[in-house]
């Protein structure tokens, strides 16, 4: 994530004495996200879509279904497969070719947060047990790179989860299409560190800055479903618990204000 | 389905209430992505694409560079859940091919030479995807162009005709694509009446060909005022940003 | 296709002088093909085959069929795999690795000339409708670059489809080899621009200097089979007209004098 | 193994014996390679890794070099052999990940500014595979590190917590790993206590968060004491073949 | 074709009516493509191969030049339609394998100290094959070597030689190399009798090793003439061209 | 092998004046072996495995089996897989990325050792003829590249062979695994050509020196089962013959000195 070009420097003294008053650049608390917005089913070939835009960032979803194979060790439970491009229309400083490791990692903190906190009740989507089951493929595409994509992109799974319809008729499997059985919501939240404070969804600049995030994934009952430690910096055990204390307190913020709202579309949980 | 029992006509118009000579409806967008240099959305019946600009900016790799005049790079790339059957992600000789084509159908309009030893890049996502997606990729990537401020002889613009039930017919949709006799892609710069892209798939005779292309060059025309109304109230929303 | 090169610049001031009369480098008259051959048959491990030269252009064709499944959305149809790679033995410009994109653009317009012309009656190449039908790989292998591969290759591959024969023995499938349902004969004529003349089959420095190249596919009945602008020059529509016209008139004069003969050895149509 | 059937304690110890705050058996031995500039070989539990550091030395390809420090790259690798279903050999997803978070759980110590314009490789091979892949891993890479003389702040010690049967414990085995309810790897820093890697999978409440990272940390105190013993002996090896 | 049953003689001939020591027909033809700088089109038994040379040339990538002499690379290839089952286009391993002997066979005759900095890049395509393919790629790229001009200590030759139904004999066909019991192919310089490749599969005795050498060597030496009497009438042909 | 950098120039000065006294740079024979240790069964995870030093060479060898497919046209035999990776570990000189053309080499010439030798009876690996056989995958991973990584690689091969158990109970297939079927017991044996001397078991600095590189497989009768030059250095062919010879008593040696111990443990041929 660090950088050492002179802009990157310039930036830094800025919010290191921004952040001696503990303001940043545009104004925000530190631990106050940019504005949200998420929109659901735009999509229309996908089985599921959202599209969610956290300030300058915007992130597409989609959920495609197909029926395949189960894991040979899981041979009841559906398959989540969930993949990251991070294509160059979304940033210069984004590449062409396969994912590079930055890309894998977001996809698979993502994937680990969906799969862990168990929010889709993967028993329901077997169909025979042992050779059919449902594949619920998560492709994440980003549009543009504001900083904090990882919580676009999660917020983009669960939204785009949320409002999936299994497309039962198309493979002729039952008469209706019907939603996902969707069991939790878990919610990541990003943070920097960045001179022993902790600086809530960071813009592309302040994660050029820092050199360690953190994203703390909770679910609805604020227990933990996933962590992941980005960047080579170091951080102290009492900012890391403290950070994890954060993440799930704005993950139910985020949870209560956006997400329960979809719900209330498709009432179920 | 059967050969010939597919009928794309009722009552003299197509299946989704157009006339012969009649578009699907539009919607462009410029300057709607913060990072890119210009940028477009665009909307032309199902297609939901996304154009965005960089550039002229340094080369990599490097020995790609050319010493008179800036290259153009053109990717195109279909989102895995733009199709009802989820496409494998990365390129396909499909896209490659379009890319090659999209490419060449926008450079002659460049002005190549003012920077030399740069790259011009323009990326078009196809979010949603029915028949056109190579002529909305170009139409976005033409304004997005525009909104980098990239010095330009003219906007290029692209629509398709084909053939459907023995007619000759403008701007497919995807089952009139999937079902037809013909389809043939049309990029023009609308300035200057010249053609910079043509590809064609399927059977025609000369006479349809002729009558086709007078329906695609009307096509185009109408979509140019659309993207030239796209620009101007973007450039409209900067002024008043400004003030 | 346009290179800035000093040499490339050199030729373009030759060629334009020698336009003013009308004239080419080569002494031939501006709708006028160098020397064409098509040899047939050469290449036994391949069902069908063809060495085609025109000029100094050389280009192999192999046709290989085995079963295989068809697509799913076309059960009842064999499948044409058409593939090309400019292997650098051809020319100091080729380069070893996966096709690029002017490969790929060769193969997938020889491909349509093929397939959208319907020379061949792929539903006679169906054996068990959904399960199994006859795959078709036409594989193009360039061996020498004088320019205008295209129109070599898209030679090769129908004066190979006109030779092949069905490998029925070899898998069982009837007592007989038996010859290709070919039903039309798609003829590609490619032409470059250059100061408002149409110069057809363009040799490799002619395809250098020129920036708009079009190839144009017809059938045995005058009819447009398929079509690709390449290069990026503009053209006006007058003289994408005249080119269509120029185009099928070409097709019928190397459908008659190169393709028939080789009907007349094995009669059908 | 179905729900809630599954039992991971016998009279208060875990299925190999372990107590909860227990670490499987460790052994390192510093320097076992001949043309890598550093090594290590580590046995933890059923784990069998072998670490080797190149460098500093330059940078291929060269564009990839910064002026200012030298870069640090590491390479996790799987051997096809090292797992009971045989690997495709090649980096996966998974290597991919884990090499990104054990290079940057190795970064911050290492005096990158002493080498500007240079490369520090470090390559992990694993031949024998139980949980805890990526901790074993950095371990052995940690003194391979300082086998080779690379300057450090101090050397990185990992390991792992967990939660099985409801109970929080230290060092997950592979069964545990498989069938328990939480994974949590943790590197730090012993001489500062400053964690450099944490990725958490499963379900934990902050507080069950809270004792397992007290535990990680003890395991990882006791397993910086293996690490240091084992570059003593290095050194004083070294020191006898010179006599 | 069961084991022992399956004989491989008839009134002491071969199945295709050769003697033990005689090659399969050979046809050799130099200068046979206009782009490259030396080519030849070499028919040996049902092998039918082109191989071309292009260099002295400019090295790309940059990187891989040698500031002491030329470096040499050999590219093997077989066409999809050159074997019965359709090949996947691409190198595969075995390609590789024959691509590095296949070079190896040929450096030492090629003066690269004349050409430092530079490339001459060998290109061999397999368009029919039988047994004997790497040979028959020596052989043609040998002549083309020549064609192009490239001062060398001699040309270089190949052929096999193996056993069948317990017999040592030379040049085997395709049929002989997939029931028989060994295969030998064999690369030297005529001029000098040095051996330049050797590879081997199967069963043999140390004499019968002895034995196979001196066959292959001599058919080496009648393949040597045709190599040169072909280079001699690509020149009088040259000749005549210009007069 | 050959490179031109000064140190390669300067060993190669200091070993030809050692070879005016038949003499080499660690004061060995010319035909003498470096230390030699085999572990056998020391990788828990494979079916067989090995790890073998060579003076500092040091090569890992793990076997993998488990049931596949046949090939098409030897329907009723086992299939051997085997892999080779020069990984950066093993040599500051080694690169990452897929296999290049020195690991497919020694790849494939252990491979042919192993199964032209016909080492292992591969027609009792079949299961049930033309579909299901035992795949045998021999995986060589480098971890010290001292020289002569080949003869540590193949002899790694044989004696993981050798103790490799067949999982059938894994599969369930029988009651017990059982030994692989060896019937014969190749070894390869290495040397390089310089100034009319052959050198056996060559280190990494001797590799660059010389040009010319041999390596002959023999079985337990004597008779040759496999041979590789490698280098671009030629050899006459009284060099040759006495590198043929002298291969085949260096593998005697080791056969009898290192294998034929492996199998007291596991008798049976």
């Amino acid at each position: 994530m660090s950088d050492n070009d002179i802009l990157t420097e310039i930036y830094r003294d800025q919010m290191y004495n921004l952040l001696q008053r503990q303001e940043r650049g545009d104004g925000r608390a530190l631990d106050e996200y940019r504005e949200i917005s998420i929109e659901t089913g735009v999509l229309e070939r996908a089985e599921g879509s959202a599209i969610v835009t956290i300030g300058d960032s915007k992130v597409a979803v989609g959920i495609k279904m197909q029926p395949g194979e189960p894991f040979p060790d899981t041979p009841d439970v559906g398959v989540i497969i969930t993949n990251a491009e991070l294509i160059p229309l979304a940033s210069p400083t984004f590449e062409s070719g396969p994912p590079g490791e930055v890309a894998v990692e977001l996809a698979r903190v993502v994937d680990r947060g969906v799969r862990e906190s168990k929010a889709i009740d993967l028993k329901k989507l077997c169909l025979v047990e042992g050779e059919k089951v449902w594949l619920i493929f998560i492709d994440i595409h980003m549009l543009d790179h504001g900083g904090n994509l990882l919580d676009a992109a999660s917020l983009g799974a669960i939204a785009a989860l949320l409002t999936t319809k299994i497309p039962n008729k198309q493979y002729d499997l039952a008469e209706e299409d019907e939603p996902l059985p969707i069991v939790d919501i878990p919610v990541a939240v990003s943070m920097i560190e960045l001179e022993g404070n902790l600086l809530v969804d960071p813009d592309h600049i302040e994660e050029a800055v820092a050199s360690t995030q953190l994203t703390i994934i909770s679910n609805r009952d604020g227990t933990l479903s996933g962590m992941q430690k980005m960047g080579s910096g170091p951080i102290s055990l009492e900012l890391l618990e403290k950070a994890v204390e954060l993440g799930i307190r704005k993950g139910q913020e985020i949870r209560e204000k956006y997400l329960y709202p979809l719900m209330n579309e498709i009432p179920r949980l | 389905m059967a050969d010939g029992v597919y009928t794309f006509f009722k009552d003299g118009l197509r299946l989704d209430g157009r006339r012969k000579d009649e578009l699907r409806p539009l919607k462009i967008e410029a300057g709607v992505l913060k990072r890119a240099d210009g940028s477009c959305y665009l909307e032309h019946g199902g297609n939901k694409v996304m154009a965005a600009v960089y550039g002229p900016r340094e080369v990599h790799p490097r020995h790609l560079h050319n010493v008179t005049q800036a290259i153009v790079r053109y990717k195109y790339n279909m989102a895995s859940f733009s199709v009802d059957e989820r496409k494998r992600p990365g390129p396909d000789r499909r896209s490659i091919e379009i890319s090659k084509v999209s490419r060449e159908a926008m450079e002659s309009v460049v002005l190549k030479e003012r920077f030399p030893r740069t790259a011009i890049d323009v990326f078009v996502e196809v979010l949603q995807s029915d028949a056109g997606t190579r002529a909305a990729g170009i139409n976005a990537a033409s304004v997005a162009m525009a909104d980098a401020g990239i010095p330009m002889k003219g906007l290029v613009t692209s629509c398709a005709f084909g053939k459907i039930d023995g007619e000759v017919v403008l701007d497919l949709c995807k089952e009139e694509d999937n079902y037809g006799e013909a389809d043939v892609p049309v990029a023009m710069i609308p300035r200057t009446g010249d053609i910079t892209m043509i590809q064609m798939d399927g059977h025609l005779t000369f006479d349809e060909f002729k009558e086709g292309m007078k329906l695609a060059i009307r096509g185009c025309d109408q979509i140019y005022e659309l993207q030239r109304e796209a620009l101007i109230e973007k450039h409209q929303n900067d002024l008043k940003a400004k003030e």
